[in-house]
């Protein structure tokens, strides 16, 4: 089953899944485990694994941070290929990557795309890496079934859109506005015709990602994309509150 | 060849957020070039409002002592606000007016490219914010106080390494949210296509203007040309004059730091410490980790404390076409004391690293033949540095008088 | 008229001991004048050397905030060491080139002239020894570590009020002991026939220029000139490109310190402290006592903080040639602030004076007319005076972190 | 009598005369009363006023000193008039003012002139006035019966000194050397063809400065110059160890 179908079939029973998000290794594997186990328990759809960088440009303070710390703490890649297998194994729901194309590009993109699968992935997202600069990426994914889940933004025109769906799996993640992760999106009408582009350029799912926090910003979703995206809010919980915060926060989106 | 690669190098890594700004951008840039009014306005605007063409000074006391080749400096350091940086900010300050933008971004490591874009932005009307390592903000107070005198934000990033790799990567976050009014002044010719292509093409007019300086001077081509290497973009504007002359020998100085066995340096080419990879854009060597991870780098000159370099460069010198060298902060030290007794010019850190390949040759050549040093800035404003590198006693009293009349 | 005067004042009021170097001084110098391979000498190594011709700069924003004349900006500033300083001290290397002698000596007060000089040493291989108040040494650091550089000596003046001229003194009392081998660089349009003279002859480079600069631009001659005056060098230099334009107002610009009211400024001319007097080998209009002694002078511009003035200066002012006024330290650090927030151009704190004037007169011009200000050097340099005057925190919290550093 | 022709008055009974200098109002007119006593008590020959000026170029450390410390103690030219006039009546001695030309000028040359010749002192020597800028001096000097003290260099033409002699009365004050006064003098095989291009050019009596500090120097002197003159020597002695010690020292001079 294709990373789509299995969304399909998810959807067939919720009106709108839900993504999460974490940094491998911040603040510790121990800490993930704990952190995935509550998100699943609490229904998350989906889990995106994002391997730590040193120069995450697409990303706001919060997961910047992370990314740092993580990588201060000494993680290293074949440690999240190891950790993304375990968890990929433990839990029933699709996993995917997220980092940065040096990540892959250093490792060899063949022998990463590989060790993705192996481990029981379904895809990655690479923010950083346009369909043009991705020949290698995108073959290797259609080989290895891999879903290149490909990014929109409010910037893309519409031939844009048709295009990078074109070369995408799975769902696309539409990037609710410009900026980077973390801060609030205003769901107004702006919103809508971009998601109105959006669908018409594809047929595949659409995740909507930044700055969702809330069970409001769920339900304001809830009938435009098929995928709300948690990215920087579980980070900044767990931070707070501890890994423990999880479960009820995620439990709570989707009342 | 793709768009935007030299070689294997190059490339345009963005997000897909900054498609469009980066599409707009080539679209102005291709519409610049071809429009010969453009070039023009630009090398009348860098010869009214800096001071080009600057001069080639002969620089015959180092000539002598070496007893080798005559040695020609290519006087950046002259132009306004005191580097080649000049040449690139004003250049894309005229592509920003043609954009209808009104706000400029940039990073800076040693200040220079941010006090250039700050003058830059002063002149033209623009808002401007600089991103800056905070660690560079505390070491280059006066470049800090310079740029927030001509109006500009300083933003201190205070993540990663709190240096010019993270000031890029502050300055792209911000763009992606402010595309629509804002344009990323890129300081070198580093970066997502088309920016290394735009940064060469506005530097190459020193290149233009040496070539023919060094013909009337010296009659003939040099036979060395030599240019410290950051990001990129005063080699790549000097060397642009000489591509096509393969009997003049183009040699990069990287920053050797405390010597290229130590680890601690920034020679991504003359060394063996980098490694192919893609970050902040664009795909070169850089210095990084076998995960790809970027390390931290080391050089008395910000400006060549740098984990990438151009792809341009890159290509050159895989194909040959440039050699790459690498100068110790020792040495470099060593060639300014020596550059400032002999010729009466303080080059900057970063260019006094062609200074110290150029000695290291020019008596190896005969005194027919000429070599050139791109001396790409001047040394005053790095007098913090200087001072400090040279542990200047009366400096140091200096130093600590004034801080005590400011505690009271 | 008798030698070496101009109207009333000038004439060489010197030591018997300096007769005949004097005599031998005028005489190379009237040969160098003869020969107009002289001339070609030193245009072409202010070319090579330093970045002339230096350009003439549109103020647009300038221009249109003040709603009047258009103001253009002669840029001495661009100078190989910062300052016109650079066009007098090259020319007199030359002479002292030609008279064979192998060591030069200077007074500074804020260092720009012992800098140049300095400079201009090092390059002819001359032997360098720099005269400072020792109040000067301590405030101008920067400047004296670079002449230490340079390979100077820099020897601080202690007698009198410490500055520029107790060093000019004492520089003459060096040169009295070592005439046979030394010439003494004076800075100005001051001091004894022939030294107004040469000066003057080298700095007209400057008016030579821009005249042809401002034709060029503007289609016809300026209707102002504006130039701050210290010893008038600058002044001069400009000037000479006008005087035979009587359509052409020359206006100087005195240091007015804290008013001219207060007792703590450096006007000569445009004030009523100053009288007529004989010092430092000439006679001009100082600021002196009823007694003849030499007042203590004020302004927050080093440079201009000198009690005498170009005896030529002096002369165009009684003809009404030249109109004086006067800036006061606070007026000067509100057009500074303007012209670097608005143009991206950093003058020293001396030009800032004439930018003062400029500013107060531009409005009322027609915009069919053209201004020019000369900015003589760049404010880059007194970026411990100028953080200090604007009182910016950081900058007191960065040398205070600085001094503790050194503290340890 | 002219000063000349006091000198060689006295020269037909000493083969040497001595001129002594101070600076008026260092440290006070009372210590240089006192001084001035001892020295007329102890046969000095002539005295040199030095009316302080802000800018002694011509002087060296130890006068510079004297010069801006009497400045800055409060002495006015009015007052070093009345003390010169004091002098002259009280001492038998000639007496001549030394100063800068810009304390004549600003004074008003004529008046500082006949207030000269009013309070008796017999010339003056002005170190930064050369006969060419000196019109209005000479002609006043003349007028007034005041001798022009000239200077002779050793950087002085033969021609040059023919023409300041002729500009001149009463003596010619030879600086024995380059530099300023204060440091000491060689006499050898250089300076003595010095003095005889000095003598060559002019008959009045040649005095000899800068330098001299011991009855050694002033003997060196004898057969050669007809006034040795003895600056800053005295004023350095009146700092170590008070006026007291002036007269011995000038008695030692010429024992
Ligand atoms: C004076 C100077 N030279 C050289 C450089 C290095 O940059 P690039 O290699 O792009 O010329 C810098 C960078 O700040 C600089 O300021
Ligand atoms: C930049 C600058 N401008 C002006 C002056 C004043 O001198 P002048 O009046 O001779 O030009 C100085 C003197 O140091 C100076 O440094």
């Amino acid at each position: 089953m294709t990373l789509e179908q299995e969304l399909r079939t998810k959807l067939a029973e919720k009106n709108i899944l839900l993504m999460t998000h974490l940094v491998v290794g911040y603040p510790s594997l121990a800490v993930n485990r704990e952190v995935i186990g509550q998100m699943v328990a609490a229904g998350v759809d989906i889990i995106e694994l994002q391997i730590p960088f040193s120069e995450p440009v697409a990303d706001g303070p919060v997961i910047l941070k992370a990314n740092q710390e993580a990588i201060d703490a000494g993680i290293r890649v074949r440690e999240c290929l190891e950790f993304a297998a375990e968890m990929a194994t433990t839990h029933p729901i699709p996993f995917l990557f997220m980092t940065y194309y040096n990540i892959l590009f250093k490792y060899g993109v063949e022998s990463f795309l590989e060790k993705t699968r192996a481990a029981g992935l379904q895809g990655l997202i690479i923010p950083d890496l346009p369909p043009e600069e991705g020949e290698e990426y995108l073959a290797g994914c259609r080989r290895l079934d891999l879903a290149p889940i490909q990014i929109f933004a409010p910037t893309s025109s519409s031939e844009r859109m048709r295009y990078l769906a074109s070369q995408g799996a799975g769902f696309i993640y539409c990037v609710a506005r410009r900026g980077v992760t973390g801060a609030q999106t205003s769901f107004d009408r702006e919103f809508d015709h971009y998601i109105q582009r959006c669908r018409q350029a594809t047929d595949l799912p659409l995740a909507v990602g930044f700055g969702i926090s809330s069970a409001q910003d769920v339900a304001m979703l809830k009938g435009r994309a098929e995928i709300a995206v948690i990215g920087s809010a579980t980070i900044r919980l767990v931070e707070e509150r501890g890994p423990a915060a999880v479960g009820p926060f995620i439990a709570g989106l989707r009342p | 060849m793709k768009q935007g690669y030299y070689g294997d190098w190059g490339g345009a890594f963005v997000p897909e957020i900054l498609h469009e700004t980066f599409r707009q951008l080539s679209e102005v840039f291709a519409a610049a070039k071809r429009d010969p009014a453009f070039w023009r306005e630009y090398v009348e605007l860098m010869g009214s409002y800096s001071c080009r063409p600057t001069p080639l000074t002969r620089a015959e006391n180092l000539s002598r002592r070496f007893g080798g080749a005559r040695i020609y400096i290519k006087r950046e350091d002259l132009n306004h606000t005191g580097a080649h940086k000049a040449n690139n900010v004003v250049g894309q300050g005229l592509l920003v007016r043609r954009m209808g933008k009104k706000r400029v971004i940039a990073e800076t490591g040693a200040g220079q490219h941010g006090v250039a874009t700050a003058t830059m932005a002063a002149k033209f009307g623009f808002e401007c914010t600089i991103y800056m390592g905070a660690e560079d903000v505390q070491r280059q107070r006066p470049n800090v106080f310079w740029m927030e005198k001509l109006g500009a934000k300083v933003v201190p990033v205070t993540s990663g390494s709190q240096t010019l790799k993270d000031a890029i990567n502050e300055a792209f976050r911000d763009w992606v949210a402010n595309m629509d009014s804002t344009h990323y002044v890129m300081g070198t010719v580093c970066g997502p296509h088309p920016f290394p292509e735009i940064v060469a093409w506005f530097q190459r007019i020193i290149g233009e203007e040496v070539r023919g300086q060094i013909l009337a001077s010296h009659g003939k081509l040099p036979s060395r040309v030599y240019a410290c290497v950051g990001g990129g973009s005063n080699a790549m504007g000097i060397f642009q004059g000489f591509l096509a002359d393969p009997q003049v020998e183009l040699v990069g100085v990287e920053a050797g730091g405390k010597g290229l066995e130590s680890g601690q340096h920034a020679s991504r080419l003359a060394g063996n410490d980098a490694s192919p990879g893609v970050a902040q854009g664009y795909k070169t060597m850089f210095l990084q980790d076998e995960d790809g991870q970027m390390r931290d780098t080391h050089s008395v000159a910000a400006g060549l404390d740098y984990i990438g370099v151009s792809p341009m460069i890159t290509d050159l010198w895989q194909q040959g076409r440039v050699r790459m060298t690498a100068a110790t902060d020792a040495e470099v030290m060593e060639a300014l004391d020596l550059t400032i007794r002999q010729e009466g010019i303080i080059p900057a850190l970063e260019s006094a690293h062609a200074f110290v390949q150029a000695f290291k040759e020019a008596g190896t050549l005969p005194a027919s033949e000429a070599i050139i040093i791109n001396q790409s800035g001047r040394g005053d404003k790095d007098i913090f540095t200087i001072a400090h590198a040279f542990n200047d006693p009366s400096w140091r009293e200096f130093i600590r008088a004034k801080g005590q009349e400011y505690d009271a």
